[in-house]
This record gives structure tokens, sequence and C-alpha cells, in this order.
């Protein structure tokens, strides 16, 4: 596992502020434009007109096409807990309605930059975690490695300027590559925000740079806490947690499960080193095991 | 909008957006604005975070209720009831704003003794003509006040009065013949107000309105805490409230409370219409409706007489901006016919069509389904979902001769003759529809210049980025050319009704290949010049001798100095928090209307927290930080001198300036169709009767008596139990309208990809359906299928002694596009609001059913034989519905 | 309608969105368990035949040589089919990462399946003796980490039944590699040469039935997923051919070519249903959130436990 | 040499990234990235055509084409925001579904047909200028003043310009025709 100084360190004197989201779902009112906002921008395909029934919430999961996902929870459960409206809050029965917009973390401990065999995965000048399309090669990997099972394959046809090899094993006809927020590198190079960002018409969610981003976010929490709010808390803006701490984290209003978050996501090359040591006393074994069913020289 | 335009002036939002983060309570009702208005709504919730009370008073828990302090669940259509409450609670309480009331509205007028009030008639105001359905409304007069045109329509009603509340009562001078400084005249405003609201009390709240005693009094008490010299409170508004029979009287309501807590004219006070198209205050104030021109001028109707003096006297005031009725007038016809225009023909006045009483979208539906009307342009509408009545509006279509249709894409209206429920029914066949349909590309946004009227009268322009492809044609480049087109070919002709089209000016300067006219042209014009053809600055400039030229008098001043003010970018950081040079606001680049009530009679600021505009003492002049909505010069110790006329008539210490007396209008004695004060009536469906009068419903609304628009039996009518649900129709943040330009792109369809119908658990188990499944839902007019979304947002009320429960019909779907679906319209009726013709769709009955709907021959079967027993049942039980509200308007 | 799939687990309720997985499913298709076998074989014959060649059992050493290479010729295609983007194998090569055992594993394969095959072609042809005894050597060497590091792959994954077996997985595939590699020899080795095969095709499948009990138990309700669906019928399957096979070999393997042969061809199916038994858990196990909730919540507790 | 150099396993090692996870990764292509909206010719100040709030627009415009449509920051209003709809302009301006072509449906007519734009417009006049005269009123049927026709109907205007709408209300108003609305009644 690598020290994310390390990676930004590659950059020396190219390197810049380490850029991130603050998610603040107090504020956000489930309208998706970041959605469409990054759809727009990043030209991703529209990906199917499925109703799920759950709630508003008709995209379900972050995926190879979609980079923002706008959560929509249903409680029966007060927003606030002190003020004079929460006697009221409980009549006829309490009810609040929580919306987040999800999106890939970038975390400083990143797992599917780790997993990624090709280099396809790497760390920006940014300190953001972005895909290169022109280098994936589909192996899937990061895939299941991903702790929040944000990044996803593909599996729409190709472009038309990118059609596939008519070469037997090598050709195949959908895009076959993995996805997922790049935190619009290419606006960022070129001084922009983000599009979903810069979109969001409630300012939920917030772009800038990481450390002052944690600030805010410890005084949003200490605000909102002293007005009473049910549940708020931070969730990934602790670096001390599975991941490093996430490059885009939230405040949250119930248990991260609740948005279909993990509770305690951990990097799984954390273990990679004892990983290592586990898997080189398996093949010294395997090796002194197959060696040793030739001792003894009887060969029938 | 004659709700604001009675009470305060002008038809158009008191305030603009930005200003609501400077309220300390912001009441969004009738108003979804979260998901309707989501960049808008930024601004309440910089309020929110600045500590102040968001309530949101809605039928549903929508996206709004979710961001705000507090959620009020009420019954559709009983929003008059809550708002009468509030009245009462603040009369009840001494929670009036003392000083602004009394010197700023009229609630020290004393009434005619000939007015009684709904109190004493049961329902009913004086004046009351069964015979016509109509109201003579000169019994509810200002005490001692000659009423004009009087003689000769009394019989008639005041048909051609409610021009959008343009004008005001005809008053000698500025000050009303009779008045009680003490508000203690049994006859005076305050009053008869009191006595008005005097049974709306919080229990008869909670019963008619399905909330709770607790929070009524929570709410009523945030708002007059939240009100007076330090604080101020805003209401939001949209649609919800205004597609109502009662939905001028709605927002009527609102202006009462808000006049009586002070709050019209001041920082984070006032009340925001929000509209749902980009252009609809556009579209008002430049009228493409029946009634009006231009400014809110009225249409000569056919009742009129006298020429244009004749018009000059019925449309002006002696006192007010009114009083220059003359000079807006003549300078609209020397726009239109120029040099044609002469004193000596009365400037063209002739060459003006004549209107009837109601000439409105769905009186024209009835007019085609009877072969009248031959021919239809529509023109970025889709009315075949998209109006009430959706089934009406395409049997309409199919009886026209011919049918232009200009849009983005294939609409359901362009495409009704091949692609409808009723090609599928089969009650219309392709080969048998005789309508010639021409569709005509329409050019985006994007491919011309223009400018849009938003929300808060602000005039924005947009310049063109790209050239329209193929046949694509902005709107200006079709109606120019057909013009060109049409003056070509009428240029011999000797007919006098020819005469109105040769002589049209209609020089626009065009470019490009296609020869799009100038845009910036077309806004000079609106503007106006005088004689040497410079750009007028003001209205104000504007004569009545034909020395002066202008499109639409409230728009002058937008090309003051030849400079297209809309098209001024000067970014907000660069300027104060009014950003005047952003863009341009009529009237006169005012972003608070009557801003002068934001100073005290002295001109003073009521508080320094709230201060806006104030009296310069030094400088001999109105200054703040806003455009002041005043005389300049005018002193706020000034006195009208008996003779004075026009704007000089109106006192310094008078804030409504467009009201003949200046002031703001609790009680409106004229302009309105239906009473000088709302009432409480059910909506036209509902499943009760008035829990306050005999009177059910308003006795004025409008209703039709043709076949294609039949209407559920209400409250304890035999088979009302038959449509036992309150349906209500509103949108979403994803999709726009009729869906025209949101059910064609791909990112906004897989958003909400399906129409679905929003239930409350206990009636998913009343009627067994099932989350996720189909649902049919019926009334009288047809039946649509949607998926079924089992949601605790969609609360029953207890209301009138029982449980009713409300079924939730987003109305963005038809049958073509990326998503499709049921079109709600398909369910809602024509019954309208008498002021403004508007269809009650937030608030009307129907049934649901689990399954999918009857397909092909089966649907109208269904239909008709649902409302066959219902209306069997009613034949042979009780009938409450008085019989002379069925005229029709 | 509330998000509340609740999910009750021994005593612990916890809610999910929807019921939706938080981690996605892997988007490998059967190629991937088919080369975990393949792997295995090949790494673990490289073993046995470089170990025959040292002892002098150049029939054995000949038939794992040919084994190892078809099994090392077969994974570059099962892997290359699988990608998305199959004309972008070489970027395989493109980086070392030690981060990634799939980079490192591009590597291991790349090295050890020139050599064997290179070896086996010389051996064909009975030319070039020093480049091929070279070649032989790079095999021997490269052949083991070839045929656990597949174990390591799927442990370094956020599948819950995968990483939380991070101790127990390269063992298992190592074990099932050496069962799989011995039992492929037994096909094609006489009976006076197949000793060695044989006890590595036995010794590996009874290493491997531990480990696999190890496995689940040490997994605790997260390993009842090789007890339920696809994980499940394919690991019973396993279970039985593996030991029937492994029986047949001891019992009458030492006699019999044909029950030698038998047995091998029982344990070589047994060892694939095996890997496919594992890939199916690792599915099973992030499609239910459960699974990574509940570990992700004891552990938070734990912490907290350990905080106050 | 250069493509060993370029190649990212050496430069890993030279340009001390061991683990591969930085720099070294980077391919050209990256390397070079920028915004689309850099290529733009130009820029142009718009509105969004949705709601009524009045949200600022940029239309960047490459070779006579859009190429993205976000939030103007300098509006007061809207602050650069947009909602959902706001943010899908550039597809509602060139989605797959928008229609080029003049369409024309003959009376009882089963399809459409083709129409050259000039030759539509020529009918439009025509049938607007043959029912005026059918259906024209000097005097309504009950004797009053009337100078209009009743044959003819305009719906639409909320969704356009301020121009357009007066040009629509100026000409329909001269030809005498009177039901002239949109929707926005209120």
């Amino acid at each position: 596992m690598s020290a994310y100084a390390d990676q930004a360190a590659t950059y020396r004197d190219e390197q810049k502020p380490r850029m991130g989201f603050f998610t603040d779902t107090t504020v956000c009112i489930g309208c998706k434009a970041c959605e469409v906002a990054c759809k727009e921008w990043n030209l991703i395909p529209e990906d199917g007109l499925e109703w799920t029934g759950e709630s508003y919430d008709n995209t379900s999961q972050l995926g190879a096409n979609s980079w923002r996902h706008v959560a929509f929870i249903e409680q029966n459960e007060p927003l606030k807990l002190n003020g004079e409206t929460a006697e009221l809050n409980g009549r006829p029965e309490p009810l609040r309605w929580l919306m987040e917009s999800d999106v890939c973390k970038h975390c400083t401990h990143a797992a599917c930059l780790d997993a990624c065999p090709t280099g396809a995965l790497f760390r920006t000048e940014f300190g953001t975690v972005v895909v290169q399309e022109d280098i994936c090669n589909g192996c899937g990997y990061c895939v299941p490695a991903c702790p929040f099972g944000v990044i996803d394959k593909r599996r729409l046809p190709r472009a038309p300027e990118d059609a596939p090899l008519a070469v037997p094993l090598l050709g195949k006809n959908e895009d076959g590559r993995v996805w997922k927020c790049t935190l619009c590198y290419d606006r960022l190079k070129g001084g922009h925000e983000p599009a979903c960002a810069k979109a969001c018409p409630t300012d939920s969610i917030q772009f800038g740079e990481l450390d002052e981003l944690r600030e805010r976010a410890e005084k949003r929490l200490e605000k909102v806490e002293s007005d009473g709010w049910n549940g708020a808390r931070l969730y990934g803006e602790d670096p001390n947690d599975g991941v490093g701490g996430f490059g885009a984290f939230f405040l949250l209003l119930d248990e991260p499960e609740v948005y279909g978050l993990p509770p305690d996501p951990v990097v799984p090359t954390r273990h990679l080193p004892r990983l290592w040591r586990t898997t080189a006393i398996a093949t010294a074994a395997t090796f002194v095991g197959i060696a040793a069913t030739f001792l003894g020289g009887r060969t029938r | 909008m004659p709700g604001l335009g009675t009470s305060f002036g002008r038809g158009g939002a008191t305030d603009y957006q930005q200003d609501l983060q400077n309220a300390d309570v912001i009441t969004i009702m009738g108003s979804n604005m979260a998901e309707n208005h989501p960049v808008g709504f930024q601004w309440v919730l910089e309020a929110r975070e600045r500590g102040a009370t968001v309530v949101h008073i809605d039928p549903r828990f929508t996206r709004t209720s979710a961001l705000a302090t507090k959620h009020i669940g009420l019954r559709a259509g009983s929003d008059i009831a809550f708002l009468g409450g509030v009245v009462n609670y603040i009369l009840e309480n001494d929670r009036w704003f003392d000083d602004y009331v009394r010197n700023y509205t009229n609630a020290r007028v004393i009434i005619g003794e000939r007015f009684a009030d709904t109190e004493d008639l049961d329902g009913l105001f004086s004046g009351w003509d069964p015979e016509q359905g109509l109201y003579d409304t000169t019994t509810w007069q200002y005490s001692g006040m000659p009423v004009h045109g009087a003689a000769g329509q009394r019989e008639l009603g005041f048909k051609g009065e409610q021009s959008h509340g343009a004008h005001g009562a005809h008053l000698k001078h500025g000050e009303p013949p009779e008045e009680d400084w003490n508000l203690e005249h049994p006859r005076c405003v305050f009053q008869i107000v009191k006595r008005h609201f005097a049974r709306y009390t919080p229990e008869l709240v909670a019963d008619a309105c399905g909330c709770t005693v607790e929070e009524f009094l929570w709410y009523a008490e945030e708002l007059c805490r939240n009100s007076g010299r330090e604080r101020t409170g805003m209401f939001c508004y949209a649609v919800g409230w205004t597609q109502h029979t009662v939905g001028v009287q709605l927002i009527r309501t609102a202006a009462i409370i808000q006049l009586l807590l002070g709050n019209i004219g001041r920082p984070g006070g006032g009340i925001l219409a929000l509209r749902g198209h980009a252009s609809i205050q556009g579209s008002t104030d430049i009228p493409t409706l029946y009634n009006i021109l231009p400014g809110y001028l009225t249409m000569p109707h056919t009742d009129d007489y006298g020429g244009l003096d004749g018009y000059i006297e019925r449309s002006s005031s002696t006192t007010g901006w009114w009083g220059r009725a003359d000079a807006y007038i003549v300078s609209l016809l020397k726009a239109w016919w120029g040099a044609a225009a002469t004193p000596e023909n009365e400037f063209c006045f002739s060459y003006l069509p004549r209107i009837d009483d109601d000439n409105s979208n769905y009186w024209t539906v009835g007019q085609m389904l009877e072969g009248n009307v031959k021919g239809y342009i529509v023109a970025g509408e889709n009315p075949a979902v998209g109006s009430a009545n959706g089934k009406a509006q395409r049997l309409g279509l199919a009886k026209l001769e011919w049918l232009v249709v200009r849009d983005f894409v294939e609409i359901e209206t362009a495409a009704f003759w091949y692609d409808s429920p009723e090609i599928e029914s089969g009650e219309l066949r392709t080969e048998e529809i005789a309508t010639e349909v021409f569709f005509m590309p329409a050019a985006s946004h994007l491919e011309k210049d223009g400018s849009f009227t938003n929300t808060q009268r602000l005039l924005q322009w947009h310049f063109k980025a790209v050239e329209p492809k193929h046949d694509c044609r902005s709107e200006l480049w079709f109606y120019f050319h057909l013009g060109k087109l049409l003056k070509a070919k009428l240029k011999e002709s000797q007919d006098p009704r020819d005469l109105p089209i040769q002589d049209l000016t209609w020089a626009y300067p065009t470019s490009g290949q296609i020869e799009e006219p100038s845009a910036e042209a077309v806004l000079a014009e609106i503007n106006g010049w005088d004689d040497t053809g410079r750009a007028l600055a003001a209205y104000k400039l504007l004569k009545a001798d034909g020395t002066t030229a202008c499109g639409c008098w409230i728009y002058c001043g937008v090309f003051a100095g030849e400079e297209n003010m809309a098209a001024r970018k000067k970014p907000h950081w660069e300027q104060g928090s009014t950003a005047l040079e952003w863009a341009w606001a009529w009237p006169a680049n005012r972003r608070v209307l009557y801003n002068r009530a934001s100073a005290d009679l002295d001109g003073k600021p009521w508080s320094e927290r709230k201060e806006l505009v104030w009296w310069d003492a030094e400088q001999k002049k109105w200054t703040g930080h806003d455009t002041p909505d005043f005389d300049e010069e005018k002193p706020p110790d000034y006195a009208p001198p008996d003779d004075a006329e026009g704007p000089d008539a109106i006192a310094g210490s008078h804030p409504f300036i467009m009201q003949a007396d200046g002031l703001g209008w609790i009680y409106v004695p004229q302009g309105l169709e239906d009473g000088p004060l709302p009432t409480h009536y059910e909506p036209h469906e509902s499943p009760f009767g008035n829990a306050l009068y005999r009177q059910r419903a308003n006795p004025r609304r409008q209703v039709n008596d043709m076949a294609e628009d039949p209407y559920n039996p209400v409250a304890d009518e035999g088979g009302s139990e038959l449509y036992p649900y309150v349906l209500t129709t509103y949108r979403l943040t994803e999709h726009h309208t009729a869906g025209g330009m949101s059910r064609f792109v791909g990112y906004l369809s897989e958003l909400q990809p399906a129409m679905f119908v929003e239930v409350h658990p206990d009636l998913a188990r009343e009627r067994g359906l099932e989350h996720g499944g189909w649902a049919t839902i019926a009334t009288a007019r047809s039946a649509i299928e949607a998926r079924v979304l089992v949601t605790d947002r969609m609360r029953p009320v207890r209301s009138n002694g029982r449980t009713v429960h409300q079924v939730g019909l987003p109305y963005h779907w038809g049958w073509r596009g990326l998503t499709t679906g049921g079109a709600a319209n398909d369910l809602t009726h024509m019954a309208l609001d008498p002021n403004v013709h508007i269809q009650e769709v937030k608030a009307l009955t129907c049934d649901i059913r689990p399954g999918r709907r009857p397909r092909g021959p089966a649907l109208p079967a269904f239909v008709t034989e649902l409302r066959a027993r219902a209306y069997a049942e009613r034949a042979g039980g009780k009938h409450v519905e008085p019989s002379d509200t069925r005229k029709t308007g | 309608m509330t998000s509340k799939g609740s999910i009750t687990q021994v005593g612990a309720t916890i809610e999910s969105y929807y019921g939706r997985p938080i981690v996605k499913e892997p988007v490998w298709q059967p190629e991937i368990p088919f080369y975990f076998w393949t792997g295995g074989i090949a790494g673990a014959s490289s073993v046995l035949h470089g170990m025959a060649r040292v002892t002098g059992n150049d029939r054995l050493a000949k038939s794992a040589l040919y084994v190892g290479a078809v099994a090392d010729a077969a994974s570059p295609i099962l892997l290359i089919s699988d990608l998305g983007r199959p004309e972008r194998f070489l970027n395989m090569l493109r980086m070392f990462k030690v981060t990634s055992p799939m980079s490192v594993g591009s590597w291991i394969l790349v090295v050890s399946g020139g050599a064997s095959s290179t070896a086996a072609v010389l051996e064909l042809l009975g030319v070039l003796r020093p480049v091929k005894r070279l070649a032989e050597a790079m095999s021997f060497l490269s052949g083991p980490p070839l045929a656990t590091y597949t174990g390591a792959l799927i442990a370094n994954t956020a599948i819950p039944v995968w990483s939380e077996a991070r101790d127990e997985l390269p063992w298992l595939f190592g074990a099932s590699a050496a069962a799989s590699a011995g039992a492929a020899s037994l096909l094609f080795t006489p009976l006076e040469a197949a000793a060695p095969a044989r006890r590595s095709a036995v010794a590996g499948v009874v290493a491997e039935l531990g480990l696999m009990h190890a496995m689940e138990k040490k997994l605790g309700f997260v390993g009842e997923v090789y007890k339920q669906g696809e994980a499940g019928r394919y690991g019973r399957l396993s279970k039985v051919l593996t030991a029937t096979g492994a029986a047949l070999v001891a019992w009458r393997g030492r006699r019999s070519r044909a029950a030698a042969a038998a047995g091998g061809a029982l344990v070589l199916a047994g060892e694939l249903a095996l890997r496919w038994s594992v890939f199916k858990a690792g599915f099973q196990s992030a499609r239910d959130p459960k699974y990574t909730v509940l570990p992700q919540k004891e552990r938070l507790r734990t912490k907290k436990g350990a905080g106050s | 040499m250069r493509l060993v150099n370029s190649w990212p396993v050496v430069r890993q090692v030279r340009e001390g990234d061991p683990l591969g996870l930085g720099k070294s990764a980077r391919s050209p292509r990256s390397e070079r990235l920028a915004p689309r909206t850099a290529e733009a010719d130009h820029v142009v100040q718009s509105i969004c055509p949705y709601c009524a709030v009045g949200c600022g627009q940029l239309a960047y415009v490459k070779s006579g084409e859009v190429i993205q449509v976000e939030g103007d920051p300098a509006s007061p209003i809207s602050r650069g925001r947009l909602c959902p709809k706001g943010a899908a302009s550039k597809s509602l301006h060139s989605g797959p579904l928008r229609e080029y072509k003049v369409k024309y449906r003959r009376p009882y007519g089963t399809h459409w047909e083709e129409l050259p734009l000039e030759q539509a417009m020529d009918m439009i006049v025509e049938r607007i200028l043959r029912t005026r005269d059918e259906t024209w009123q000097e005097e309504t049927p009950e004797g009053k003043p009337g100078k209009r026709t009743m044959g003819i109907a305009n719906l639409g205007g909320a969704t356009l310009d301020n121009e357009e709408n007066y040009l629509i209300k100026k000409l329909l108003t001269a030809l005498g025709v009177v039901q002239v609305e949109n929707q926005a009644r209120i």
C-alpha cells in the first residue's frame, strides 16, 4: 500500500493542491442537476429508462454511465430533534426525505488505483484518481477492488469512431473499459470547477482544496448539530479511516449504509504486505510439498 | 394577474428572487419551489441558513417540504380557508402593522350601504344575478363614489373590466370620498374584512383543511412574529394557487395578509409569483392573450361605445398612473400603424377587433368542437396533453380545417391524427380526419436573439449562438415573414378590412441568408420613440397627441439611450445586492414594487434592518438601494390639490401609485368578477360541501355544458362515491410542463422514465394497489394508467369529519418521446376561474383501481359505464349544485 | 415506501439502500476460474517437471512438461478473451505494480509460460539443449508463484468472502494446484514413473479439503455463501469428486493405470469445480449488502470498544 | 531508445515512482488533456429556456456547433448554477429527436409528406386569408361592432421571446384574429 504523499510527490513542480468535494446533504434538494451536468460535460451515454419505484431514484447506483447518483430515502423520522417545530414534527407522524448526491470518493488510498495492472488508473497532479480511457484494457480488476462499488465496466456498444479490431480473439463490440468520475480532470486542467459542483443549485456539492473543505465541513457540522439536525455526521473526512480519508466526503443525516455506503470502508491493499507474505510462504510450501513427493526415490 | 393587480396595481410579482434571502419568514404555498424552481430556491436556503423560518403548506410532502423548517399538509383546494384563518388570527389578536395599514391601505375606506357580504347571503355577495350567473358589482363600490361605466352596462355585468387588474376604481381624486381613520365605522373595509373572516377560526381551518389546530396556530404565530418594523415575510406561490376556480381570490387572500402585516414594498417582503415558462410574465406583459393589449390595456369589447374617447374614458382613472392611459393607447396605435394613425382617424383605433366576454383558450376549444374555428396556429405549446381535458382538445383538433404546429420535436399535438388515445380506441380514424397539418421546425433559444421576461419582471436578453439548421426558424422569422407575405397579397385590396394589414408598420431590418428579422429592432419599437425617432427613456414621456410611439408602455425605457438594457450583463460581484445593472426590470428598472412603502410616512425606513428606499431631505429626492417606485421629487408630505389629476393626484404618503387612490387594496371594489373579498369555496369537483356556506363552490366559476366536458358528481350528490378521492396534478424537477422539452431529451427522460401515481399506504391497502404495479385512474372524462408509487409523503387528511385520500399525478407524460405514459390532463376538466379563465387542475376528484387501463374501444366503454352509473345515482339522489352555477361565463 | 430493506442477522439489524449491493460484483467471465485452474496446473506442473528432471525421472518430467506447456499456452488465451479491450492485452506489461497482484501475476505468467513452452518446443524438436535447460530452470522457479498468486489476486479485493479469507486463499490455491498438476500428469504417465504425481494429487486434495474447512470456519457467517447457490453446489461437487478421485488413486493407483487415470480425471474435475465454487462465492457475497455491512459494523463496534 | 524511455516501466524507475501510481502512469493524452471549451471559437451569454427563474447560460460554440452549455456565473439570480433541465439545454438543442424539416399532412392523409419551407409559408398565408374571408365578422351576429374573424386562433407565447409575442399580437390583431392565447393565463 502506498502513501498518498509519494504518489503526489511524483509530480514535483507540476503538483497542485489536492482538490476534492464536500457534499452537504442538509441542503440537497435532490434535483439531479449534478447527474445531468456530469453527463453533458463528460458525454456519458444515456443508459436506460427503467423505473424503479425506489422513491424518486431511477439511477439506482454509481456505475460506468452514472458518475453522480442522487439517493432518496423516505423515513418516518423527525428532521430536527429540538426547536419549536420538534413537537409539531411528531404530528401526524414524523417524515423526512433524505437526499444525497453520491460520487467517487477519490480515496487517499485508492483500491482501484492500486489494483490497476496497466496504469490506466493514476493519481493526478490534483490528487484525484482518474481512469485513462486510452490505456484501460478492461481487465476489470478495479471493479471488485473498490470498497464503494463505484467503478464499473461499460457494457454499451463502442462509439462509432472507436471500431473494434477485425482479429478473431481481439475484436469486441462493447466499449469494455471501466469508467468513473474523473473529478472533471480536463476542466481542472483548464482552471474550471467540475460540472456537477458548478451546476448544483444549492451548493450542496462544494468543490475546493481538500484541507479547506475539511475545515468548512467541521464548522458546518457544528452549526447543524447546534440546530438540532437529527443524525448529522461527517463521513469520509477522517484521514485515519480505512482509505486514508476521502477526496470527496459527505455530511450525512443517518448511518452510511442507509445511503448505500459502507460503514467502515478499508482499502484491500492495506492487507497486501501481509497477503504477499502469506502468498510467499504458501508458494514455498507448495514448492516444498510437491518436491517432497519425490522423496524416497521410488517412482512406482 | 388580477390577484396582485387589483390589490397593488400591477399584475406582476412584487419582488425579486434574490430578495428571499432578506426574509425572516418564507411561506411557500401553491408552489413546489425546490422542484420546479430549483435554482431560485437557493435564495430560500440562504434565508433558512440565516435563521429564517421556511414553511411549506401543500397537499403533498415534496422536495420543498423536505428542505423546509416545517411542512403543513392540507386538503387540495382548501387554501382560502387556511389563509382566511390567518387573516382572522391577525385581526383577532391585534397583530396587524397599524401604521402601515392605516396609511398605506384602503382599510379606512367606507363601503356603500348596498354592499352585502357572504356572511349575510350564505356564500353570495350582493349583486348576484342568478339568471345571468353574473355579479352586478356596483353594490361593492366605495361609499359615495361615482362608478363609471355603470350606465348601459349594469345589466351586462362588468365585462372588459378585468384587464388583469390593470386599473383601479374611478375616483374623483387621490383620496376616497369617505373614510374612518379609526377603522371603527361598521362599513369601513377593516370592519367588513373582520366580520367576513370572523368564522375562519383555527378549529374551522383544521376541519376544512385537514391540518391540526396546533400546526395552524404555530404557523400564524410564526408569520406575525416575523412581521412589523424590524422583520418581514415573503410568500412564494405558483400554479398550485392559480389553477383553481378561485385562483385569483386565492392570491388576493395572500395580498390581504401581506397588506395587514405591512410586508409589501419592503426588503424580504412581498409576494413572489413563480412562473413555469421562460417568458410567461412577458407573454402577459406583451400579451398573447385575447383580452388585453401590450401593457395591460384592455382589448375593445363588442359592447364598447364612443370610439377612442370612450375607450380612454373606460380605461383611465383620473388619478394615478392610469390617468395616462390615453398616452399609452395612442402611443401603441402609433407604434402599430405609424403614419396612418392620425388624430383625425382616432389613430386607427377602429382597426382593433372587438372581443366578447370570453374568447379564451378553453372557449376556443369549444368553438373548434362546434366547427366554428377552422384554422389553428400552435407555437411552442402542446395542448393535446398540456391543456385540461386532453380528449376534448384532440377532438377539437380533428375538427379543424388546418393546423400549424411549431416545435422542436413532433409533439402529441402535431401527431394527434395518427397517434392518440382516440386513434387507439377507434373514436377517431386517420383517414376520416380532414385536418391539414403543417409541422414547422422551430429554432432553439441558442439559435436566436431575444429577451425573456422572467418571474421577477426582469427582461433578460439571450444572444444567438449558432444559425438554425435546415428549415428551423424562430417565431420571430415565422410571424415576420407571414406578415410580409400577407401584406404583399393584400397590397392591392380595396376591402376596408385589409387596411389594418396594409397600414401595419412592418419594416424590420433583416440579416443573414434566411433573412432573420432583427429582434433588437422589435425591442426598440416596444420601447418606443419620439417624433424625432429617438428612443424614449421612460413611460412618463409618453404623449397622447401622437408625437410618441410605444409598443408596450410598461417596457418603455428598456431601450433608453438606444442601448439594449435587457442585454446588460454586468456581473453581480461588480454591483450591489439589487444588481440594477444586470438586464432591466419593468417598470423603470425597479426590483421591489411599491418600495415607497419600505419607508414610513416621513420617508424614513421603518427600521435600519429593513431599509430599501428613503426620502433624502438634502437632495429633495427619493433614493436608496433600489430604483424608487415613486415620483423621485415628490416629498412624503405632498398633499395633492383638489383639482390634481393623474400621478399628481397621488399623495406623498401613498405608495401604490398605479391605484387610483395610491393605496393597497385589502378590499377590491372593482376589477374582479367573483367578489371584492376572497371566500372559501370548494373546488368545482370536491368530495365535500362547503363547511361555511350553503353556496358550495365559486358561483361565478365558468362551467361548460359541452358533452365533451362532463363532471363527476360532488359532495353528497349520489354517485360522488364512485369518484371518492381528491386528485391533484403537478410537475417534477426532471421534466418540464407537458414534456415537449423533456420527454424527448435522454438525460432527462432517464431520471423519471415512467408516468406514476403517488398514493398513501392506507389508500393502497384500501384499493389493493401494489407498489411498483399498475393503477388505473378514472374521472368522468377519461381513464389513464400509471405505475404505483406508494409513499407516506402522500398523506390522507382528516377533513369535514372524515378521512379523505389524495391521489398525486405528475402531468408530464404523453405517448410520444423517449419516455411515454398516461397524460394526466386526459382526466382533468375545463371548469375555469371567472377572472382569467384558468383551468382547475390542482383539485378535482377521481377513482383509482389496480391494474392497467382497458385497451382500444374498451377504454371509452369503461369510462362511459362508470360515468353512467354515477349519473344514474345522482339523478335519483340529492343534487347540491345550485342551478345558477351551471351557467357558462 | 421507505428504503428500510431491513436485514436481520443474529440479533443485529441493519438498513440498506433498497437492498442494493454496496460493492460491485466482479465483471469477470468464466474464463477467469478456468484460468485459475490452468494457471494452477501450469505452475505446479513445472515444479513436478523440474523435480523429475533432477531426480532423473525423465518419463514423468516429459509428461509434466507437456501438461504444463499446454496449460501455460491456454492461460493467456483465457485471460485475453476476458478483457474488455483484448486488443490492448499488451498494456498488461505497460507497468510493474507490486500493489497489483494482477500486474505481478502477468509478469510471472509471461516468464513462466514463456519458459515452459520454449522448453516444451525444444524438447519436442530435440535441439538447443543448453537453452532448453535454461528455460526449464526458469519455469521450475517461476512455477510456484504462478500457482498461488491468483489466490492473492482475489483476496486483494473488497469482495467480503474473498478478502476475509486472505490468509487461506493462497494456500488453498497452492494445494489445489498441486493436486490438479499431479492429477493431470497421472493421465499421461505410466505407473512405474507416476508415484510423485500420485502423491502430489492425493496430498494436494487432502490439504485442500482441510484448508477449505478452515476457511469456511474463519469466514464466520460470511462463509455461509459457500453453502448456498452455485458456490454451494460446486463446492459440494468439488468435495465429492476430489475425495473419490484421491481415494481411487491412493487405493488402486499404484497397480492400475486405468484407476490412476480415472482418479486423476476425477481430481482434475474436482479442482475445476473448486475454482468455480470460490469464484461464484465472490459474486454471491457481493450481491447481498449484509456481507459487506455487518462485518464492518462489527469492526466499528470493537474499535469503539477499544477506544472507550 | 526513446521508445524504451517512454515505456512506463522504465519511467517508474527513472522518475522515482517505483509503485507506478503517479506521474509515470500518465499517458501522453492525459498530459495534453484540456477542457473542450478551451477550443471554442466564441462564447455567448444566453438565458435558460425552461422555467421563469431566468438562469444565465454560457453557450460555447466551435465551428458553428454548440459544444457546451453551462451556467453563467455573472448572473445575480443563478450565480452560474443550473437545474437538470437547464443543464440538459444542449441536448434539447441538438438531441436525436429534433426535427429539422417541414412536414406536411394533407387532409385525410395517412402519412407525413415533405414540403419546401417557402411553399409551406405560401400555403399557410393562403389558408389564413381564405378562412379569414369565410369567417369575417364586420358585425357580430347580434349586430355589434366586430371587425374580426372568429375562425382562426393562435396558441403559444409563454415559451417565446417578448419580441416574438409582440409580432404575434401585432400581426394577428391587425388580421382581426382575437383568439390569441397562451396558457400563461395568470
